[in-house]
């Protein structure tokens, strides 16, 4: 493709056989089903929209207080609060649809099987063009009782077997999200690669906690949550450049964007398309102006298309 | 009688801005509280009493959340919030000042349902609940001419805040302060119960959990409608989180947890798990 | 002990053998050899002062840039640049002994062997009144070529086989110090316990990676660096928690601690003593102001003694 | 000579100050440079020319880190550090009001070398190196009665800055800018190269690397003394935790990298290894 300099750059991707038409999605469980931001900006200018984590039946979530407020950041246990199936299938994803916008149905189950027949309903019901396997969720456990892997991406055979299993059910691009509570990154990402997942998503929250001095109760109900925001960052780009530097498949890079130039550091360091999570709550419009700023950073740096800056740090 | 509660809510408002606003003014007001005038004339045109707006306290990532501020008083092209100094988010918006801009998310969430009939209009506050008071007070002048009651608790005579604004609106105004500073010495619901809430009666909330607890105690057992105002740790304020629930006493919509952003703030008091509520959320 | 409400409450603590006189220290590497921090205040008021990692032979460290400033953190990759043992024991021991205040005197090696010869020579020349053993640092390694379990202390037969190693070398307070890039800190932790650690340390940086779009470079010349600060708090106190839960042996917590109040937390979720890092850098009298801040809360809450808060967070 | 060299730096300053500094003004002085004043008397006094302090910029945990700033002026009871805005802290500092304090680390590093038997003191400067001249020219006329020379290089007229200060000083100023736009069209090192620095004289420089390592190698090439001052990413601004260091050229007590905040910022341009030093570092 050939450009001239006031041309504005191409950022269409393709994820795994997802295409966006630009290389920003938003975070599960960070941007509700899209109406809730569709009041600040036109969310069909996103590249995807991502759901909140999706179950076979409505969840209650946890117990308040699920949220606290860290330094740079955000332990969250929201526990999936979500409407389940049905209530997804029925009223979020019409207007989605009437949208026009990309959907990756982020799914969580307590069984493999559970995985895949959410994958194989949203697939048959047209309500999804993408799944995204949620194997780390850190807040749907008792922290008070919970000893060793407890999450599924903590285990290599278990990602392996689970992605296998969803894999089997359905057709649609299948991404996996791992947990950043691991030793190297790189295994859980392979597993997921060799059973069949078109992409991972890297990263979901760190385990955190934190107690109140003046009540000296855990600030969560929960006890335990999940770490997120700016504070992360630099752990999220290692894990995104490790898994790139042995995957195939791409990765979908998130935690702690904010800003353009935060995108841009994903996406060198080798992720095909990057979320915005927590940084909504602060800002509801800043996939828009993240999506505007990588175009400005393309254009400033003479790239005329997005993958020409995929993996590109220079070591 | 709970349909007639619904009824009389007002529907959620879809319009929601993030604008940069003005700091028209921001002065203390008493020890640690002060009051910020913003310029926002969408905001403030779209807003009604008990909505809330959310206050990007500092240009850095840290804090890294806004900040919830309800609406004290709406008069477009201008509102003001009133807010204490409870850390540094609070600390760092008592620092602005005139002529600075701060980005407003809002408004935001169901305010106060004004329903007509109603024989008396009590409003009580505790603390910086008195924040969520002044703009339904004008409301329920100026709609129904209607001349409320207005309970103000606080620590000290010098925490006692908008008492004049009060009485200038022509409102029957009773104080408590827990040393006896000023007004009654004792709780603002000694003074409810003294102003005897019936069926007929409206009672309006905003306060600590266990001011707010023992406000919707006695007025189920009177039988007087009421609405409270309720706090909850936020992060989008939109209902995009999920993160701000609170326990209902039943399932509504087959969901137990209702959303302060968005179902609230404002409850009618028969809608809350009081029991479940966490006397350390609040202060 | 009875107490009146006028009595300073007892500040106290045994860590393993080493007797402290209030549970305040400081992080190794943020603090040099304490000389550096006797300019703003009287480095004896410590519980004790902990070194810089010293390695048998001097250590040039890494290339700069060593240093990147992260949301509420920092990234470092220094290296372990240090005098080596007989400059540590010429140059740095007097002052501090001088001082009269505790030395945990943390090492690395490149071996069991190299850790052990070091705790025999310090506690030979009466150079330490505890032995770390920094068993986690991430910035020895070339992060180009590393792969999989590279940190001692990711792996828990290892962790085993430096501690048995070191403690026959040295009847010093023996403590180890972990790093936070693991699936679960109670193996670790108790690997260390049960090969006759006096007590473990939590926890060194994560590994974190900083990009500069503009230059398209990594921040940092090793690429790859150590994640601290507030930023990580919730990480560190989740893992002192988690390990709090199954360990006989005492915990040092660290990681964020910026103020009294942090440092209350890291003691309610079970250490028995704490560490000041990265903080020291913005506020040098910062662990100054923790000791005597810990001191109010203890009042504040009519607390006689830091021991009755240890672990007391209330689930 | 090299002994020389040692023999004239100042020993390090032992005293260190951690205090709180009341901004007596803080003024732009071109397009993105400003000027603070602080008053700190404790700082001020023991201060030298060359010296650097650490500024909290924020009360925030974000920045995290203070910011090294050279004193520009020293004038007890006050002091100046000129600075541009780069970034975030930076821009937080532009926002001290008159009045405000902000917490001052210092002063910490070593100074220029005031070397007698001189000939000929030339100061250059690039962009937003002229901050660590103003103090080093003072300190020369007032020690030697000398006249330093001076140049000035910076992108384009506007951003010369303090070149009215040197002149009324009796220095002898010229200026290089990139447009052309004021004085020489070029570099800084085109208008050293013409004033041919001498075995006998001394040039002190800051500015860009590229600029710096030039100096280095013009007056390594003809013999002049040289002394640079050096920027790099700073945690603790005091030699503990080695984040600061350059690459030197040999090793110096076994150590090939020395410290910019200790051992440093101002160097004898031998002792650094130019080669090492990476570009993008500075600006
Ligand atoms: C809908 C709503 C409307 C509000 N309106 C007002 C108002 O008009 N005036 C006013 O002064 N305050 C109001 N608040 C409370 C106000 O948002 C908090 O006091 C403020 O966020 C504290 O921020 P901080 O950074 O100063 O304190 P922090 O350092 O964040 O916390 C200090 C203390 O305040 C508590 N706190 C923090 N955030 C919240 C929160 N979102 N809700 C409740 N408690 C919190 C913390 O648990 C802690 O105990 C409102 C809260 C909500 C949810
Ligand atoms: C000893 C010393 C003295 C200095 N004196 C002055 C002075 O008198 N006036 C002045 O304007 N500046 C001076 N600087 C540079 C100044 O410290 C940086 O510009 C400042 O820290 C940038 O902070 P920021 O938050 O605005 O930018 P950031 O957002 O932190 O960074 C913006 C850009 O500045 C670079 N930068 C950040 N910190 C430093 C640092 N410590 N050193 C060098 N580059 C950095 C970053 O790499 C980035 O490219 C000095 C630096 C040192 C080490
Ligand atoms: C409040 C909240 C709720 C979340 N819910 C989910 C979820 O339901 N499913 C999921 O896979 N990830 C969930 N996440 C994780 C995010 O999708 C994302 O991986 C993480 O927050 C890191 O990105 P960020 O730092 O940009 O927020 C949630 C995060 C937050 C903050
Ligand atoms: C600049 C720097 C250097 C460090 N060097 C060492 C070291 O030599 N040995 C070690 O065990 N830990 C080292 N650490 C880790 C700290 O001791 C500590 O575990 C970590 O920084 C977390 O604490 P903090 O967040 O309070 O800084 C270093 C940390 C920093 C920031
Ligand atoms: S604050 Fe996010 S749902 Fe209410
Ligand atoms: S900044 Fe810490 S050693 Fe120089």
């Amino acid at each position: 493709m050939t450009t001239t300099p006031t041309d504005l750059p191409r950022l269409e991707v393709c994820v795994g056989g997802l295409r966006m038409k630009n290389p920003v999605t938003t975070a599960s469980g960070t941007f509700g089903y899209g109406q809730e931001y569709d009041r600040y900006f036109d969310v069909s200018c996103l590249g995807a929209v991502t759901t909140k984590s999706i179950t076979l039946q409505p969840r209650p979530g946890n117990k308040p207080p699920r949220l606290v407020e860290t330094p740079a950041g955000l332990l969250n246990a929201i526990g999936l609060q979500n409407v389940g199936l049905d209530a997804y299938l029925a009223e979020k994803v019409p207007f989605l649809r009437a949208k026009q916008v990309p959907i990756i149905a982020n799914i969580y189950g307590k069984s493999a099987d559970e995985y895949a027949e959410l994958a194989r309903r949203l697939e048959e019901a047209g309500a999804a063009d993408a799944i995204e396997a949620n194997l780390s969720c850190p807040n749907v456990h008792d922290a008070r009782r919970a000893r060793g892997a407890v999450l599924v991406s903590q285990d290599c055979d278990a990602v392996a077997q689970y992605t296998r299993v969803i894999r089997s059910a359905t057709r649609l691009p299948l991404f996996v999200k791992l947990t950043p509570n691991v030793v190297d990154i790189r295994e859980p990402a392979l597993a997921a690669q060799e059973s069949g997942a078109d992409a991972v998503c890297l990263i979901n929250t760190l385990l955190g906690m934190a107690i109140d001095p003046e009540t000296r109760r855990p600030k969560l109900s929960n006890v335990v949550g999940g770490l997120s925001g700016p504070a992360i960052r630099p752990i999220a780009v290692k894990m995104v450049w490790d898994a790139a530097q042995v995957l195939k498949i791409p990765i979908i890079g998130m935690g702690g964007i904010c800003r353009a130039e935060d995108a841009v550091e994903f996406l060198l360091a080798g992720a095909t398309a990057v979320a915005v999570g927590s940084m909504s709550f602060r800002q509801p419009d800043a996939a828009v102006a993240i999506i505007r700023g990588i175009s400005d950073y393309l254009v400033r740096h003479g790239f005329s298309d997005v993958c020409q800056i995929v993996g590109k740090v220079r070591l | 009688m709970t349909e007639e509660v619904f009824v009389c809510s007002p529907s959620i408002r879809e319009q929601r801005f993030l604008l940069e606003c003005a700091v028209v003014s921001n002065d203390p007001v008493a020890p640690s509280h002060y009051r910020m005038r913003l310029h926002g004339p969408e905001i403030a045109a779209a807003a009604v009493c008990g909505q809330f707006c959310m206050l990007e306290v500092s240009k850095t990532l840290q804090p890294f959340l806004r900040r919830p501020m309800c609406f004290e008083r709406i008069h477009p092209p201008t509102f003001d919030v009133l807010y204490k100094v409870e850390g540094e988010g609070t600390r760092l918006l008592s620092q602005f000042l005139p002529g600075q801009r701060i980005s407003v998310q809002g408004p935001l969430g169901k305010g106060f349902p004004i329903c007509s009939g109603v024989r008396r209009h009590i409003l009580v506050a505790g603390g910086i609940g008195v924040a969520a008071m002044p703009a339904l007070a004008e409301e329920l002048v100026r709609r129904f001419a209607a001349v409320p009651e207005v309970v103000l608790a606080a620590r000290t005579r010098d925490d006692v805040i908008n008492e004049a604004f009060f009485r200038e609106l022509g409102c029957h105004v009773q104080c408590a302060t827990d040393d006896g500073s000023w007004g009654h010495r004792g709780l603002a619901t000694d003074l409810l119960e003294q102003l005897k809430p019936e069926a007929q009666d409206c009672v309006y909330a905003c306060g600590p959990m266990p001011m707010m607890r023992a406000v919707a105690a006695l007025t189920a057992a009177s039988g007087a409608m009421c609405f409270v105002s309720l706090e909850a740790q936020m992060a989008c304020g939109d209902g995009a989180c999920l993160g701000c629930v609170v326990q209902a006493k039943e399932e509504r919509e087959g969901e137990r947890m209702v959303r302060v952003c968005l179902d609230g703030p404002v409850f009618d008091a028969r809608v809350i798990d009081w029991e479940a509520q966490d006397d350390n959320d609040a202060d």
